[in-house]
């Protein structure tokens, strides 16, 4: 196995290599990748898109079909991790619950009876572990700017180095944080499976539906000029709007998926123990 | 000799990248471990962003996002393309690493799945185990 | 003259494969579902009549399904050839299925429906051979036919009849796809077209080497006419109910190989062509070690029904010799013998097969004296017989007899001494079975009992289809005029 | 509105897969006519699509009103409109024929399957309907994950290593075509197809648009299964829930050939392919070297579900041989056999599942007597087994005869004879089944006969019936498809 990888390596490494002699030097600024789109996009940008980050404008603009299809990319894995890992276990006999407000421990014998008011109460489990005060506090504090600085992020995504993708992550990263100091359950109390899922078909749907408006309104697929029809904004700045609307379209999606594939992946499936 | 050395030096970018990729494919090939593995699909998949990014990158320009866009002044002086990089190879590589992140995603919930099967993620043992069931 | 365009030839194709939805619903009633076979079977028989009278005036009806390929239509028409073999086939398919009610009841044969149902489908196919208007419709329904009859020849589901199976299918498919598909493309490639015509589609496009082997290929491809080395597949199909080998075996199934030899000969070379090629004396040469051969394993045979086959066999090969010598009248006497052995043939199964009914024997040996049993059945036999050998008055003299013209006037004077020996060898395995029926002293206990004929539905086909090779002898005009329209 | 198809057919299932996952948690009743409605439109607009191109010529889409190169460009020919008509019918077909073993295998997580399964279709339908390399790569990689995810999901215990194997590959796959693309895009700087066309001819004989090539291609076959890239795919296929590999193994193959002949004619054009490149003489003897060794594994094989995994790899080589030919004869037969196979394959995978959930056992030993228990499932996979040996009239027969007919042009004997000789093994694979199904046990007499009759669900045999019926049609019709789509696309690629 190793031979033969090693002889795949230097063939495909020698071809790839052998090629790069008839690349332009690096940084040339007449190479066909500097001449033949990107003035286009770098001159007519701005004026044609009213978005001053151009990457943002390509992205979910001249491209905003290819982003949607990343979207849905991220989408996808969140569900196949659902349709791969979500298992529900057989209640074992004799659970133990922590009263929360109290911290009176009670014991069930019966495996099929639920709890009155199951949001009070916390499973203890073998996995259960003591918390620590000053990571709990600390992100508890945290928490929040993170959140903030998502949302900045992808509001400002179109003047500034940034978008959905980014704001989203960062804000499922808030959560995984949550998850991570106190315990998965209590981030899964403050934000449910269902409310995830939801949110992350609300992201595309949002995304696809300003698209589909686009095509309501008598142009193309995410034809975002059209949106004037219905927009109060002015005609320069209307497509960037439209980038805005599909952006925050993305975070939903991406920060929703983040947080179901790391719940997934750290509980395998079984959502009702943390780490 | 030395005209190779030259050509190396000019595109020292991609021979780096290009070997990079090359590392990653061989781990995937040839590591026993399937983290191992995935690691390596990783690093040949970052390796490929990092080769489109630097064939973005054009001399003496800036990223692209245009000086003073907001207000809106900048929408009636001209731009320079040679002043920004291109900004396409970026855009692609964002979908890419989008892609790698989820594709890495399902593997890892695969790998999860094949260890509460097996209860192991080395090749050789997993071959055994398969062939005992 | 133009065709006729019409509907008639598909109808006459289908009749039979769209009974079958009806076959299958009707399976738990017997008797409607024998009727509907009747029914089906005289449908068939009268649209192919109704088309007989212009066909003699030299017309021709045609009818296209689609065309899939540039040039090559699924394409049905009815000439004078065709309709000569769709006659006998739709015919005798008649008597075959009263016969085969009286036979599979009198057995109580299990899975009678499917036996009824792929009986119509590989009848359908038959038909559809015989009007086929170009290679590649032929190849279509050779294949179809191929297919349909696979259930039958394994009908019985035990282990025998499933290593028959595997050769039947072994022989069959695999030369028609290994040989006749890529010969069939070649010829495409070259001709770009492959309907038949009387001038042949080959000449002057072709190299000749590729011919000569082409025309070879061909020959053997086309392993229904179990021209040696591709014959061991018929005695293997004889583990079949009677019915099947009778129908098929001596009629439908061998006589289409044979029909797509004739057509490769008329139809894709043509006469002059081959003459120019000097291959006709090879492939009769083939031809005429298959009918020594085949008679002389004839002799060799214990079990009926196998010596039956090999019988076919070397009959078939008169019809190859007969068409491939070139010769006016070696073509006309191949081409009447299509009908002339099927009438023959086709008598001498069922006589087999009633044995089997009445008295459960297959062996040679076991029917010492049957004939004081069975005057009829054995009777019919010897009529049979003497057509197979050809002696007047029977239809096989006939054909016989123009065979043995047209090697002379192809002047190939071994090959008349080649037919004479073998018709010699064909008496000399067919009379003492007749002999021994009715003039040794019977052995078995079996047959003291007086006259005991097996079930009407048995005898009456068979004696009818004897009397008709009688008939044959005296008017055998139709298929005569049919015959030389065909070579002309 | 007949402007927006292209864009239609892959937005409906897409929003379809939306609403499904919103539907999971709030009315779980309702994902199955979501999923049912998406792929219906799907339909739908496909049929009006073809009617469409075909009648008056390629459509173009710009998404976003951008023109090309700027922006995205969906572009519908004849090829893709058919392509896309298949795989939309197929996807309807099977998620009506398996809805039933969906709600038994997987019950709370159907919601989930569902809408990966759209998005599978999404993806599929998007591959085709693109005219961008980046967009195809990014809606190659949707369909590897739902693929991946697909695959992987039920019960079976060898599921999850075969689909991770497939993902490794798979990545491999992708990234070779991505790197290709990026190779191109240094040379020309642009991503739409026709224009990387038009750019071509400017920097003929360049090395580095010839290494692109080549790895556009090896990704493909990878992500294909073209023998030997193949080692993937009889796992992946075999242990998966029958329910979902019913419309991958159809689908996910014949797409990609689809993919390479987009490649070769609309992007690198034909010229370039066959006379700077080159290859044809080296591919079209691996893929006999395919072929063979497809149908000689599959010859080796004692369960149905592997035999029939093998057989894909074996008509993986026909396409792929018939695409190199470098002769309209064999590319005709390639896009023929890209219809033709897919619909065989799912026929066979439709019968694969009945058996599977009637019986529960694919072996092939025990299908003894399974001829009087499920007599409709069997007369279709006889159907469908003389199809694929290529027997008239079915369709198998057709795009063989395209195909030898091509290869007897091209000259290229080795071609024919693995095609000769494959005919003649799939004639062996078919009748060994047929034996085990029809006979009876050695101990001889017919308790077969008694055999209670447990025949599958009417809502699994009806599509094996529409199935069978199209493998009749379009065997007798192919005339008209090659006449009236076929030949027009190929007259378009060569000039």
């Amino acid at each position: 196995m190793k031979q033969l990888g090693l002889i795949i390596v230097i063939i495909c490494g020698g071809l790839l290599l052998y090629a790069t002699q008839d690349f332009p030097a690096w940084g040339d600024p007449t190479a066909p990748v500097h001449t033949h789109l990107s003035p286009h996009f770098i001159t007519e940008g701005l004026h044609e898109t009213g978005a001053p980050n151009l990457v943002t404008a390509v992205l979910a603009d001249y491209r905003g079909y290819d982003t949607m299809f990343e979207t849905v990319v991220v989408f996808c894995a969140g569900i196949a991790c659902i349709l791969l890992l979500r298992t529900f276990v057989q209640r074992t006999r004799g659970r133990e619950y922590r009263h929360t407000p109290t911290g009176v421990v009670l014991h069930i014998q019966d495996p099929d009876k639920d709890l009155n008011n199951p949001r009070e109460f916390e499973l203890i489990d073998n996995m259960w572990v003591p918390h620590d005060l000053i990571i709990k506090t600390v992100s508890r504090m945290l928490i929040p700017f993170i959140q903030i600085f998502a949302l900045y992020v992808v509001a400002h995504g179109d003047f500034s180095p940034g978008g959905g993708f980014q704001g989203g992550v960062i804000f499922g990263a808030s959560l995984i944080l949550l998850a991570l100091s106190f315990d998965l359950r209590s981030s899964l109390r403050r934000i449910s499976e269902k409310m995830l899922g939801i949110l992350s078909a609300l992201g595309v749907i949002i995304y696809s539906g300003i698209g589909i408006a686009c095509m309501l309104l008598g142009g193309n697929f995410l034809d975002y000029g059209r949106l004037t029809a219905i927009l109060p904004v002015d005609p320069d700045h209307i497509r960037a709007m439209g980038m805005l609307g599909v952006e925050i379209g993305v975070g939903f999606a991406v920060m929703a998926v983040m947080v179901i594939i790391y719940t997934n992946i750290a509980s395998q499936g079984r959502h009702q123990q943390g780490l | 000799m030395p005209d190779l050395l030259t050509e190396i030096v000019n595109k020292y970018n991609y021979w780096l990248y290009i070997i990079l990729m090359m590392i990653g494919l061989y781990a995937m090939i040839a590591k026993n471990n399937l983290i191992k593995k995935l690691v390596g699909m990783n690093i040949f998949q970052t390796a490929i962003i990092l080769f489109f990014i630097s064939m973005g990158y054009k001399d003496n320009a800036t990223i692209p996002i245009i000086m003073g866009g907001h207000g809106g002044e900048a929408a009636h002086k001209t731009i320079e393309a040679s002043q920004y990089i291109n900004p396409l190879p970026h855009v692609l590589m964002l979908t890419a690493i989008v892609v790698s992140v989820a594709t890495l995603g399902v593997a890892l919930a695969l790998i999860i799945l094949i260890y509460q099967r097996y209860q192991t993620l080395e090749e050789d043992e997993l071959r055994m185990r398969v062939k005992q069931k | 003259m133009d065709p006729i365009l019409s509907f008639r030839p598909l109808l006459a194709v289908m009749v039979s494969m769209l009974v079958i939805p009806v076959l299958i619903s009707s399976g738990k009633k017997p008797n409607a579902r024998e009727a509907w076979t009747f029914a089906a079977g005289l449908v068939k028989f009268g649209l192919i009549v109704s088309m007989l009278p212009a066909v003699l005036q030299g017309q021709e009806y045609l009818f296209t399904l689609s065309t899939p390929f540039p040039g090559v239509p699924i394409q049905l028409r009815v000439d004078a050839l065709g309709m000569l073999f769709a006659l006998v086939a739709s015919f005798l398919w008649i008597f075959t299925s009263l016969y085969s009610i009286g036979y599979m009841r009198g057995l109580n044969e299990h899975g009678q429906t499917r036996f009824f149902v792929f009986f119509a489908l590989a009848l359908s196919s038959t038909i559809g051979v015989a009007f086929s208007a170009n290679l590649f419709t032929l190849y279509l329904f050779y294949e179809l036919l191929s297919l349909a009859t696979y259930p039958l020849v394994t009908h019985h589901q035990d282990k025998k009849s499933k290593i028959s199976g595997r050769r039947y299918l072994t022989f069959i498919l695999g030369t028609s796809i290994g040989l006749v598909l890529p010969a069939m493309l070649i010829c495409y490639h070259y001709a770009g077209t492959l309907d038949f015509t009387a001038t042949g589609i080959l000449s002057g496009q072709v190299p000749t080497p590729v011919l000569i082997t082409l025309f070879f290929v061909f020959i053997f491809g086309f392993a229904k006419a179990a021209i040696m080395p591709f014959h061991s597949w018929l005695p293997a199909a004889m583990v079949a109910p009677t019915p099947v080998s009778a129908l098929l075996h001596a009629v439908a199934v061998v006589k289409v190989g044979v029909f797509s030899i004739v057509r490769i000969v008329t139809g894709i070379y043509g006469v002059d062509l081959l003459s120019d090629l000097h291959i006709g004396p090879i492939a009769a040469g083939i031809a005429a070690i298959t009918i020594l051969a085949g008679s002389l394993i004839a002799m060799s045979q214990n079990e009926l029904k196998r010596l039956l086959a090999f019988s076919t066999i070397s009959q078939l090969s008169y019809i190859v010799l007969g068409v491939v010598l070139l010769s006016p009248k070696a073509m006309t006497g191949g081409i009447i013998h299509i009908a002339m052995h099927a009438f023959g043939k086709i008598t001498l199964f069922f006589c087999a097969g009633a044995i089997m009914v009445a008295t459960g024997k297959k062996y040679l040996s076991e029917m010492k004296g049957i004939g004081r049993r069975m005057p009829i059945t054995m009777g019919a036999f010897f009529i049979g017989a003497l057509s197979i050998i050809g002696v007047p008055p029977c239809g096989g003299f006939i054909s016989k007899w123009y065979l043995a013209l047209g090697t002379l006037q192809a002047d190939q004077m071994p090959l008349l001494i080649v037919l004479l020996t073998s018709s010699l060898l064909n008496a000399i395995y067919f009379i003492p079975i007749v002999f021994k029926a009715f003039f040794v002293p019977e052995t078995d206990a079996l047959f003291n009992a007086k006259f005991q004929e097996a079930p009407l539905c048995c005898v009456i086909p068979l004696t009818i289809t004897a009397l008709i090779s009688i008939w044959l002898f005296f008017y055998p005009q139709p298929f005569f005029d049919l015959a030389r329209m065909a070579i002309n | 509105m007949s402007a927006h198809y292209p864009a239609l057919i892959i937005l409906i299932p897409l929003l379809a897969a939306f609403l499904n996952t919103a539907f999971v948690w709030l009315d779980k009743r309702l994902c199955y006519p979501t999923t049912v409605l998406g792929l219906g439109g799907s339909v739908y607009f496909c049929i009006r699509l073809l009617l469409k191109v075909v009648g008056n010529g390629t459509m173009a889409y710009h998404v976003g009103g951008w023109a090309p190169p700027m922006g995205i460009e969906l572009r519908v020919d004849n090829l893709s409109a058919l392509v896309l008509l298949l795989v939309s019918v197929i996807a309807f077909m099977n998620i009506i024929a398996s809805r039933k073993s969906i709600n038994e295998e997987l019950t709370f997580k159907s919601g989930a399957f569902y809408t990966i399964y759209l998005l599978f279709v999404t993806g599929l339908l998007g591959v085709v309907a693109t005219a961008d390399l980046f967009n195809l790569y990014v809606l190659l990689e949707i369909t590897s994950l739902s693929a991946y995810a697909l695959l992987a999901m039920g019960n079976q215990d060898r599921a999850p290593l075969a689909s991770l194997n497939y993902i490794f590959l798979g990545v491999v796959g992708a990234s070779f075509y991505l790197l290709g693309v990026g190779y191109l895009y240094i040379m020309t700087g642009t991503l739409n197809m026709a224009d990387v066309n038009s750019l071509l001819p400017g920097i003929a004989g360049s090395s580095a648009v010839m290494v692109a090539f080549v790895f556009c291609l090896v990704g493909i076959w990878i992500k294909m299964g073209l023998f030997p890239l193949h080692t993937w795919l009889p796992n992946a296929y075999s242990y998966a829930p029958v329910s979902s590999s019913r419309v991958i193994a159809p689908l996910m193959t014949k797409v990609m050939v689809y993919v390479m002949i987009r490649m070769m004619i609309s992007v690198f054009g034909l010229d370039f392919v066959f006379e700077q490149i080159s290859l044809e003489g080296w591919v079209v003897a691996l893929a006999s070297v395919a072929i063979i060794s497809g149908a000689v594994m599959a010859l080796a094989q004692k369960d149905l579900k592997k035999m029939l995994a093998y057989i894909i790899v074996c008509e993986i080589g026909y396409m792929v041989g018939g695409a190199w030919l470098g002769n309209s004869q064999g590319m005709t037969g390639a896009i023929l056999h890209i219809v033709n196979d897919a619909i065989m394959t799912f026929a066979l995978f439709l019968v694969l599942g009945n058996i599977v959930f009637t019986r529960k056992k694919t072996a092939i030993k025990d299908l003894r007597g399974i001829f009087s228990s499920m007599p409709w499932t069997m007369a279709g996979f006889i159907l469908v087994g003389i199809s694929i040996i290529g027997v008239p009239p079915t369709c198998g027969f057709f795009s063989k005869w395209y195909l030898l007919l091509g290869g007897i042009e091209a000259g290229a004997s080795f071609f024919v004879f693995a095609l000769v000789l494959s005919s003649l093994i799939s004639a062996v694979l078919v009748f060994r089944v047929v034996e085990t199904a029809f006979f009876s046990p050695e101990d001889g007499g017919h308790e077969h006969e008694k055999a209670a009759l447990n025949e599958a669900p009417v809502s699994m045999l009806v599509p094996l019936g529409l199935t069978g019926v199209a493998i009749i049609a379009v065997g007798i019709w192919s005339g008209y498809i090659v006449q009236h789509i076929i030949l027009p696309f190929i007259q378009q690629g060569i000039s």
